[in-house]
């Protein structure tokens, strides 16, 4: 059976037809959830995509982490739902308390768009299993408030656990404490990403296919978790 | 609040009006009051001000903006053609694109951020008003001298704001350019493109048909931006010291034209609209008398019931605010449901604010009382015509006569070295990063090609592969040169841009910024780019298909530079067989198509390194051009280009460090027989483009180039392992030019500026 | 050492795309009654030294000029003691 | 109708890189001794009818959740005369 990954739309959402598009080549079938309906339709996983939901205005992800959907996704994902937020979808994440820490503005001011180098660090989450630890990929990055934050006491928490997932390399693209790109939770069902996975999964429109990993990932645990069978 | 009534228009004709604050002439005030048999009433005058202005009306440029329809090349593919909100054209398969630019220069310099953003609204809102999907974004902006402290305010606030607003929209940039030259110092130029896709069936006009059709108002609600924005902001000129009039600025909400835009798009496929129409200069007053005159010519509207942020308004202020974030379109009675339905969900308001009628009139009526009785024509489509003088001005002689031929050249390897590093880092040459990093270039998962490419390039069809590409181009010291060839050199640049990626040029468009029109020879630059333009289009098979002038574009008595910037369109039936500009493989070979003369009038180096501009712009051939563009499209079909560049500012010195910049690889070249290493590095004749073949296809070349008589020679071959430029044939010797050391000149030139 | 705090507004005649995002999350969230919400920006500068007359015309100067835009923006300047 | 104003700034902690920003730009134009800026944001809530201790709470409430980010932001809240 084809294992269903709901996208989920909130007015603002800009990112959600290609993370559907990245679920499908990697062998998924996508169903769109829309914000209002508080119903995830028996999906086997969520992605909570980028874009600027409610305009990313007050804070990014904090009027979207009210919407109706949202109430149903946190008690899911506490019970093992496999979540990925990318970019406004990590941000969504953090508001909602599914993910430690939170994500300002960027250091340098600018929204930024370039081709980042990252490197994985963590492949028992249930989206980087078909990564290698220590692998280099190079996928896009696009966003005004990457800036990854969380005390010290967190900080070492999420490192201490293993819980960062990917680092930037090269150059830090938005201030993000101790380099971190992406985390996970203690269960590692639960990732966000700054970076999108989503727009390097054709060698035609994105830099590489480094991205396709995530979503073949989760199909991999999927089936390793017996959700779905092969 | 008392309200001027038609009757009280009747019985009072003596009232003093204010027509001439509202930027009407004696004579248009008269000419109204001609039409209605009587004096306007104050909403009246309102309406009539906003749409007989320059912007609105095109009264100065209508006579001349003729041309494009009259010398309209034989060209199957345009499905909707000028006076549209914008142009449609077919790409086959059963799509339809459609692209504009904009103008949004006068608003940019007061409040730079604001200014740029609700350029990028107001493009899109064309774009979804045709039926089509907005797919990218491009921005053709000018600036003044990068190294004036203004500069840095107006070019940061800019930049963010367009980036804000298009970032926010989820509409990929794809382009567009970055120009400095002190004639835009108190008039930065902020022209924003945007193109949307279609399938044929789902075009979109903007007519209010069907009497007993209901007027729906929808998206944010009416404050009092921009009040008189169009007709005081569009038509007066700055002074030296500052804005002669500071009205109040519109700002932008992308996340609601986000919601617009889908909004939009689904009661369009709904199959629940007959006519649609964008709000964006004059407001109401232009949607309303625009849509009426289309259709059957009558309308009612009950403007109270329009939706308002702030309820002081007055009934002319209601009619004449540019609040952003408006629609209005024409849905049949048993649909309004529906429609309103479609908007709920999407968290859009909506109201019904008007009815379609056979009257021949558009009424206006406010509680009760009727405060507009006009015929709608009168409004939207027979505002006054100009036809204004112009004459060449007699400084042109002086201008053309001084050439650059006396200017100190670069006379050994060593000079030609370090021009070469210099012109790198000049602003207009160096590399554009810093601005474009700042734009989204991914969204939406079909950019195929973006900045720093020749054109934009978007899949169309995920199944097909089928695409189009996007450029835009002007160099407006050509035009100040020469506005005829300007334009001309303008079009061909863009149509080259668009044929180097493999793509076929199709359609074009244009943003005309000229200074005042009310100066002869500012207008006889205007005649002059629009017969040039006109007649090369007609030539190259290429249709205008829409287009926008901004006049008034000085500071003080100084004009800028007539500056016609270009947009061309083509198609691409394969995106997976296009065309990028960097070369990658060793022992590939690296050939010139194109003959190089000596031409450095109006040139980047003439500019940059003597502040000189004076003498004839390049010759223009444009048959060849049309050549050149064939054998670059064919060699993309067939497969024989692995990389292509075009040749224009900074000449083929610039391309190669591109080229070289782009991949990190190296190249062994030499200077052609028969020309020195300076001309050859820093003319910019027209019609040329480096490209690079591979050892297999290198015959197959040479052959379609000798088919088409088309010049071509053989410059080097690239080397992987080499980390720089070798030329060969400097004045007797070699020089290097090591990769990195040129990408740092070129990408901190920006960041030293601005950041 | 002195506090200056400079409060930097939207002209009310401006729009305010994101005070009216916030008044529809506010009803969301179940806070009835609220008819308007504005977003400012509050810059609160610390200052080494006395603020006197003349630094304070500098610091309303530079309020006026660089933290607002007065085409769009409205400022108030405050010494905290 | 009363007022609200809720005042959002940063933590000490945590990095304001548009105040230091600022902090740059102000020596730029000439303002001296300007040791630091922060930038934060104001709400102001116009709120019909009285705002009592019950509505002051659910602000309260509000402005923790929705209108600041507890990990990273400190607020205040004042009801204006
Ligand atoms: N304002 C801008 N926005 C987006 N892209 C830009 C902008 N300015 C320049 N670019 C991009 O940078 C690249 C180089 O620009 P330019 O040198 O003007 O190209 P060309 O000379 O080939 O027209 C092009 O890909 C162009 O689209
Ligand atoms: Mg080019």
């Amino acid at each position: 059976m084809t294992p269903r990954v709901g996208v989920i739309t909130f007015p603002g959402s800009l990112d959600d037809k290609d993370a559907a598009r990245a679920v499908r080549l990697a062998g998924g079938e996508s169903v769109s959830l829309w914000h209002a309906d508080a119903d995830l339709h028996s999906v086997d996983a969520v992605v909570l995509p980028g874009g600027f939901s409610y305009g990313d205005y007050l804070r990014c992800g904090a009027i979207a982490k009210f919407a109706p959907v949202m109430g149903k996704l946190v008690d899911a994902a506490n019970g093992g739902l496999p979540v990925l937020g990318i970019c406004n979808g990590f941000q969504v994440l953090t508001e909602s308390h599914l993910l430690p820490g939170a994500l300002t503005r960027n250091d340098h001011l600018h929204f930024i768009c370039r081709d980042q180098k990252l490197r994985i660090e963590n492949n028992s989450s249930m989206w980087t299993s078909d990564f290698e630890v220590g692998q280099e990929i190079l996928i896009p990055l696009k966003n005004g408030e990457g800036g990854y934050v969380a005390d010290e006491v967190t900080l070492d928490e999420l490192e201490g656990e293993g819980r960062v997932i990917a680092r930037y390399l090269e150059l830090n693209p938005n201030g993000s404490r101790r380099d971190i790109a992406g985390i996970t939770n203690e269960r590692g069902n639960v990732v966000g990403i700054m970076p999108h996975p989503e727009h390097a999964v054709e060698k035609l429109t994105g830099p590489t296919t480094d991205g396709l990993g995530f979503f073949t990932s989760l199909l991999s645990s999927l089936v390793n978790n017996g959700k779905i069978s092969a | 609040m008392s309200i001027d009534t038609v009757s009280d228009a009747t019985s009072s004709p003596k009232t003093a009006q204010p027509f001439a604050e509202l930027g009407l002439k004696k004579d248009e005030y008269e000419s109204i009051r001609e039409i209605l048999g009587r004096r306007p009433t104050s909403s009246e005058l309102a309406m009539y001000s906003v749409m007989w202005s320059e912007h609105c009306s095109y009264k100065s440029s209508k006579v001349h903006l003729r041309q494009f329809g009259t010398k309209v090349p034989k060209n199957d593919s345009m499905l909707v053609g000028i006076g549209e909100n914008a142009g449609v054209v077919d790409i086959g398969q059963g799509w339809a694109v459609t692209f504009k630019v904009e103008s949004h220069n006068h608003p940019s310099y007061v409040e730079p951020y604001q200014g740029a953003a609700t350029g990028i609204g107001g493009i899109v809102r064309d774009i979804i008003s045709m039926g089509a999907r907005p797919v990218a974004v491009m921005d053709p902006l000018r600036f003044g001298d990068p190294e004036n402290p203004d500069t840095r305010r107006v070019l940061t606030g800019i930049v963010s704001g367009i980036g804000g607003y298009g970032n926010c929209l989820g509409l990929p940039n794809i382009g567009g350019e970055i120009v400095f030259d002190a004639s835009y110092q108190g008039n930065p130029l902020v022209n924003a493109l945007c193109v949307g896709t279609m399938k044929h069936e789902d075009i979109h006009l903007a007519k209010a048909s069907g009497v007993g059709n209901a007027v729906i108002l929808y998206g944010a609600r009416t404050g009092g931006d921009g009040i008189g924005g169009v007709s005081v902001l569009a038509s007066e000129t700055f002074d030296a010291d500052g804005p002669a009039k500071r009205p109040s600025v519109q700002v932008g909400d992308p996340f609601m034209e986000k919601l617009l835009i889908e909004c939009t798009l689904e009661v369009l496929h709904a199959g629940l609209v007959e006519g649609i129409q964008d709000l964006g200069g004059a407001g109401i007053s232009c949607a309303t008398s625009e849509l009426a005159s289309n259709g059957e010519g009558g309308m009612h509207v009950w403007l109270d019931r329009v939706l308002l942020r702030d309820s002081t308004l007055s009934p002319e202020e209601i009619l004449m605010s540019e609040s952003q974030e408006r629609m209005c379109a024409v849905v049949e009675p048993g649909k309004i449901d529906a429609f309103m339905a479609v908007c709920k969900k999407w968290d859009v308001e909506a109201v019904v604010i008007g009815e379609v009628n056979n009257s021949g009139r558009l009424t206006v009526e406010w509680h009760g009382q009727e405060i507009v009785n006009v015929p709608p024509r009168s409004v939207a489509h027979d505002g006054p015509v100009y036809e204004r003088p112009y004459a060449r001005p007699d400084w042109m002689d002086v201008r053309q006569s001084s050439g650059p031929d006396n200017l100190v050249r670069p006379k050994s390897a060593a000079e030609v070295k370090q021009t070469w590093l210099t012109m790198t880092g000049t602003p207009n040459l160096a590399s554009k990063s810093w601005v474009t990093s700042q734009y989204d270039r991914y969204v939406m998962g079909n950019t195929v090609l973006a900045q720093p490419e020749d054109s934009g390039m978007i899949r169309v069809d995920e199944k097909t592969g089928l695409g189009i590409a996007v450029s835009t181009d002007c160099n407006a010291r050509f035009a100040a040169l020469d506005p005829y060839k300007g334009a001309q050199l303008a079009l061909a640049e863009s149509y080259r841009n668009v044929a180097v990626t493999g793509a076929k040029p199709l359609a074009v468009t244009n943003c005309l910024n000229f200074g005042s029109p009310e100066d002869s020879a500012v207008m006889w630059q205007f005649e002059q780019a629009v017969t040039g333009l006109a007649d090369a289009c007609l030539e190259m098979g290429t249709p205008v298909t829409g287009g926008n002038v901004s006049f008034y574009n000085q500071t003080g008595e100084v004009a800028i530079h007539p500056t016609p910037v270009i947009g061309v369109l083509g198609v691409i039936q394969d995106v997976d067989r296009r065309t990028p500009m960097a070369w990658q493989r060793d022992g590939e070979i690296v050939y010139v198509l194109g003959a190089t003369r000596d031409e450095l009038a109006g040139s980047e180096w003439a500019h940059a390194i003597h502040d000189h501009l004076g003498g004839l712009p390049p010759v223009l051939d444009l048959n060849a051009e049309m050549t050149l563009a064939e054998i670059l499209v064919a060699g993309s079909r067939d497969g024989l280009f692995t990389a292509a560049h075009d040749v224009s500012e900074g000449g083929i010195a610039q391309s190669l460090a591109e080229m070289a910049m782009r991949s990190g690889v190296g190249a062994r070249l030499e200077v052609p027989a028969g020309i020195d290493a300076f001309t050859f590095l820093w003319s910019e004749s027209a019609t040329r483009a480096v490209v690079v073949v591979s050892q297999d296809c290198y015959e197959k070349f040479v052959a379609l180039c000798d088919a088409k008589k088309f010049p071509v020679t053989k410059i080097g071959v690239v080397d992987a392992l080499s980390k720089s430029i070798e030329l060969a044939g400097v004045f007797g010797e070699s020089i290097s030019l090591d990769i990195e050391e040129l990408r740092t000149i070129s990408e901190e030139t920006l960041p030293r500026l601005f950041g | 050492m002195a506090i200056v705090v400079v409060d930097v507004a939207l002209k009310p005649e401006i729009l305010d795309p994101q005070g009216r995002a916030i008044v529809g999350a506010l009803g969301r969230v179940g806070l009835e009654g609220v008819s308007d919400v504005r977003q400012g920006k509050q810059f609160v500068l610390n200052i080494d030294g006395d603020v006197d007359e003349a630094k304070l015309a500098q610091i309303n100067e530079i309020a006026a000029t660089l933290l607002s835009n007065p085409v769009i923006e409205d400022f108030t300047v405050q010494v905290r003691p």
